[in-house]
């Protein structure tokens, strides 16, 4: 999906490249990066780029954005810009303005649910909710007696616990007691939680790809520089195939990932094309995760265990990745029920849809 | 190491009028009794004639020229094509092979005369095709090849045996490698000739080889003093080599690599219903997801192909997750049918495939490149080789 | 579990390696062979080895029926020799004397339930009855209104419809309808049909392991043998890491298969700890005949998919076996419902008991 | 090909009894607050006492002669101990490597003072060992190791570093092979010798290697002059490589080579309850049918060493079967409590573990011998090497 030809991603991967090498980051303990990066990010419109000009944002296309995620993945950003970009489209989607800074969303897991009370206050608990503690806004999909409903909140307005990702992100409980929305709007027809879910879940899998991507060329290198029993360790057969493997799994996640994002770019509704689509992409990129990490490790042997090579930045952030927005146990059984109650023969029309 | 490119493509409109066409066809063809999708231990009978109707479709050299008898359609379509017959379980068999890898290697190497002979037939669907590459003492390694073309007045004599050419025994020619020269010590791929090799050429003898699905589609075909006229040699002589490796690539990422065990999916999803438990909904689940994306992966090699790019990395990494794939498919559509109901409308058939599925399975990483060469040549592309 | 020692296993193996042999078996598509080899294994006392002596058997001890199981499996037998000992064994635990020639047992699948009804006879159907068509008489585990009952029956007064196992072997249904048996008895206390089930799961087990210590024997051998780019396939590393975890899946089927074998010999009881054993055996031997049947075939190429050469009669046979006597997933619903209902902090003493 | 034996063991009686008393030190143990069997993120504050009142119970160098403190007891029996202690996550580290590893090779080389110095203090759970294999360019491949001993007067001067090495902060000892002379064209693996090394020699450094569990076990071990007396040379001068080998073994089968990761499946059971769906059925029941084959392969290998066999290819397959295993568990464990309902009493402990044992992972088939050399030990027992 590196499209060199794109302002847009060329200008995103500048300012990565400036400001968030994996290795200076590795090092940098105080996390005196992030900063800057933000603010550079936040210059070349780059965390709002969903969002209309008239709300706010840049206005960029859903493919520029996507794009701009699988680059992000690619250089195992910590920082919420995955997130800023969801939430401005999630705010969009009811013509909410997007305020600055950095925002997230909740919830993140298909188990919880924020109700919208009568009175127009936000009830309820989410986990797992990537960035909140470092998010000045957080949007909201809630559900009212029968109506869904998107809001902005400030986050200084919720109860948030921290929690940490299996990467060692931001990955916090937030608690809603009757929390007066900044802002709430009704859900255009046809969004509901789960639309919310599928898109987030599409950006967690460009997001592993660009990992996985990543994984796969710093585990080339590495073979072809490490020596052992006289040779370099990509000249032995069988680091050769475990390394073909892992091509085939950072495919494989590529390819379900870009697909669904240009599936999503360019559909019209999130009809059960895009359904398929998006948990294909989530399912099949976790399951990628799993493998090319265990790959990528064995390569590297001891030293890519510790903390001060780079490995781990993307390896663990491809596995946490998994757990946001629907885990792929979750998606596959939503997904094998939907083919399920379509029936045998409306499988493959289905797959064979695009 | 060069990054691997797998752009989402988006079949074009005319692709999906193609799909339905072809839909309604097959539909046709079944409701006739031509074959089952059901039913994957078919035989023979109707092969040839339907091998025909889909010529006359246009559906056979879809992407050669038209003034050999092609219709210049775009390799998308072909896909299109390709997977719709695969997944009804159509009897292909006869021109696949012509279509897929012979049609080609001649529009490439053969003399003009020969082309506007032959590939106006295999578009008509009328030619079947084998390909001899493997002998008994050389499998993967093509190069070892030993039967020898030796040169006589006017052609040459060929010596020797090929073996697992799938379809010799229905087939009209054959395109082969034989050895017209020693290799050498700086090249051990060098002196093998590509040839064409018309099946009814005395001095041929076919016989069959038993596989354990029961089928006999595998052959032993031995050479003594064949004829081959010098305007059947295709490319270069001693260097087969250098056109190989281009050709196997036709072999490599289409819907025939992942598709070939598809069949028990469908009716396990047939099988436990509308509503099903969490681990049937699971199972089914991840295995579409992965079908899926190994569908979208062969796709944008075929859009690669499209745009005249040889995306021989990419076309091997989808052979290699696809058969792999497949072959584990038939195991874990097993597991999960184990709670199956004994009342399932389609629980004999859906056993009946998995017993087929099952017995196929081995060879669907071995025919047309290993596992193993696979995952050299992939290595390769990443720079380790 | 080849003890040279043994005399029985001895005596076996010779039988076999004398008058079975695979190769010779193969090609002959006529089963001439069947007739001598029975004979001779009649007259060494094998296929009754587990009958008392007063019953009509030759008194082995369990060990030594489940050793020569193993042995017959890694010839990979297609005469009802394991089904015969198995028949013996189960009318031995009601005091019914064994008739001569070959036998088999109903059910073979936790599916069937054969009905023992008020008038003595018996109805059901059982699929997958492993050479009901060849064999003279089969035994029977029925089921009463609250009781257990074994029974002796001629195949002659059974409907069977024939049938072929996934290694072409006789599968066949048979259906009794109100069949009057030859002998009927109360089955011991405790005795039910998951006994036999069990019983049956490890002779099957025995036999996927003994077929995979072929599959690896034979693997190494051609990887020795065979050549391709100059030299013998088994000097490619790739080839050396598929045969190590070829070994790794027999060694773990032996190791399995034997200790529940060892452990049904010198039980008291079918208990939750015998019950491990065979379950486990069942699940992990199926395991290993779907991995080490895909990668012994990976290694002979084309010509292990041909019938010509030797290596289906094993990979075939071991996958076909996985089927008989409940399928792993069976045993691992069956085992894992066990486990949780006695609790986590019951499990590791279970797993340690012996 | 030598055919590979695992015959079935049956522990004996004086085992179970064993058993009984581990468990029972243990659970006083846990209530005394020394460890907890749910955290395994523990820090190391109470393992120096547990240590001596393991040592007391007659625990360590269970297999060793009584003359230099030993119990001599059966391979069978410090089976029991050792899994035992590790499923319950007892902090095992400061004497596990001294108990498994290092006393046996002082055992076998030591001169007779060492052993009645040393032996006995490592009985006591007095001594904690490290063991210095592995060099910065020097991974799996131990010959390739450069770290130099120079003779000197009385003994040697050792220059270099080692790195991985587990417990070296905290360890009394380490036993290390040093590059004595320069290896031969015959024989790459010549020219290291073993030695005894005490931690407090002038000259040693120890900086810990941060690890992305959040632990620091490894550290790089750096010598500077570091002074080595001669009656600490253990083994031949030059003949290191005759004695890894053998030593290596004791690495290979024992249950803390499928266990690391066993505690998310205890949880598992937990967090599902007493009447699991098909789905949770299904996975815990071959998980617990795995665990137990590999236990029955460990236990047999241990049968063989108690027998005076050298189980070399067993042992591997165990330690290959096994840390593969291990390695897989927590995300298998991870895809079964998907679904686990939000109440369930120990979710937040089944997540913490599950993050826990995501994280440690990867380093399970690199530890003490990769799944590549490993599977290299194998295929040389199978006859291809």
């Amino acid at each position: 999906m590196a499209d060199a030809d794109n302002i847009v991603v060329a200008t995103a991967e500048k300012i990565f490249a400036d400001l968030a090498d994996p290795q200076t980051i590795n090092h940098d303990n105080d996390g005196r990066w992030k900063a800057p990066l933000w603010q550079a990010l936040s210059e070349a419109g780059l965390p709002l780029a969903w969002v209309a000009e008239e709300f706010g944002g840049a206005g960029a296309d859903l493919a520029d954005g996507f794009a701009v995620i699988n680059a992000a993945g690619r250089f195992a950003l910590s920082v919420p810009l995955a997130e800023t970009l969801l939430a401005g489209w999630l705010l969009q989607q009811a013509s909410i303005a997007s305020p600055e800074g950095a925002m997230t969303v909740a919830p993140a897991s298909p188990k919880d649910r924020i109700t919208l009370n009568a009175d127009g206050t936000l009830s309820g608990r989410a986990r797992g909710i990537p960035f909140a503690g470092s998010a000045k806004h957080i949007a909201v999909v809630a559900h009212g007696a029968d109506s869904v409903a998107i809001a902005l909140v400030e986050t200084a307005r919720l109860r948030i616990d921290a929690g940490l990702s299996l990467a060692n992100d931001p990955s916090d409980t937030i608690t809603f007691d009757k929390v007066a929305p900044s802002a709430c709007e009704p859900a255009p027809a046809g969004f509901d939680a789960t639309t919310s879910m599928l898109m987030g879940g599409v950006v967690r899998s460009l997001q592993i790809a660009g990992a996985l991507d990543q994984l796969l060329e710093i585990s080339v290198r590495y073979a072809g520089e490490r020596v052992a029993f006289e040779k370099p360790i990509g000249k032995f057969q069988a680091v050769q195939h475990n390394l073909a493997r892992l091509a085939g799994e950072s495919a494989a996640a590529t390819a379900a990932a870009t697909s669904a994002a240009d599936a999503i770019a360019h559909a019209d509704a999130f009809d059960d094309a895009i359904f398929l689509e998006a948990a294909s992409a989530k399912i099949r990129c976790a399951e990628a995760a799993e493998k090319a990490a265990a790959i990528a490790h064995q390569v590297h042997g001891a030293i890519g265990f510790t903390t001060e090579h780079i490995l781990h930045r993307f390896s663990l952030r491809a596995l946490a990745w998994r757990d946001d927005f629907g885990s792929d146990s979750h998606w596959a059984v939503a997904l094998g029920r939907r083919i399920a109650a379509r029936g045998a023969d409306e499988l493959w029309p289905l797959v064979a849809s695009r | 190491m060069t990054a691997l490119r797998f752009d989402p493509i988006r079949l074009p409109r005319e692709c999906e009028e193609l799909r339905k066409e072809v839909r309604a066809f097959l539909a046709e063809e079944i409701a006739a009794g031509t074959f089952s999708p059901f039913k994957p231990l078919r035989e023979d009978a109707d092969a040839r004639e339907f091998s025909r109707r889909v010529g006359a479709r246009g559906w056979i050299g879809m992407t050669w020229p038209k003034q050999y008898g092609g219709h210049e359609r775009s390799f998308l379509e072909r896909y299109v094509v390709t997977e719709e017959m695969r997944v009804a379980n159509a009897p292909v068999r006869r021109f696949f092979v012509a279509d897929r890898q012979s049609g080609p290697v001649l529009l490439r190497y053969a003399p003009e005369h020969i082309k506007m002979d032959i590939l106006p037939r295999i578009c008509r669907g009328e030619l079947c095709f084998a390909i001899g590459m493997s002998e008994p003492n050389s499998g993967s390694d093509l190069f070892a090849a030993k039967t020898r073309a030796t040169k006589t007045d006017g052609g040459w004599l060929i010596n020797g045996s090929k073996i697992w050419t799938t379809s010799a025994h229905m087939a009209d020619y054959m395109i082969a490698i034989f050895r017209t020269s020693a290799s050498t010590k700086e090249n051990r791929r060098h002196g093998l000739t590509q040839f064409l090799v018309n099946m009814k050429t005395p001095g041929i003898r076919v016989n069959p080889i038993g596989q354990i699905t029961g089928q006999k589609e595998f052959n032993e075909v031995v050479f003594t003093d064949a004829f081959v006229p010098d305007d059947h040699q295709l490319g270069e002589i001693d260097g087969a080599w250098k056109q190989a490796t281009s050709e196997l690539a036709y072999e490599r990422s289409g819907p025939e690599r992942f598709l070939e065990t598809y069949y028990v999916l469908t009716e396990l999803v047939r099988a436990v219903g509308p509503d099903p438990d969490t681990r049937s909904a699971e199972g089914i689940g991840r295995l579409v997801a992965q079908l899926h994306a190994m569908r979208r992966m062969s796709v944008s090699v075929a859009g690669m192909l499209q745009a005249g790019k040889e995306p021989v990395v990419e076309a091997s990494i989808v052979k290699d997750v696809g058969t792999v794939w497949e072959q584990q498919l038939p195991h874990r559509v097993r597991d999960l049918a184990a709670f199956v109901e004994e009342d399932a409308g389609n629980r004999e058939t859906l056993e009946n495939q998995l017993t087929f599925a099952i017995r196929t399975a081995p060879k669907l990483t071995i025919q047309g490149g290993t596992t193993e060469v696979l995952r050299g040549i992939i290595a390769r592309g990443l720079g380790l080789r």
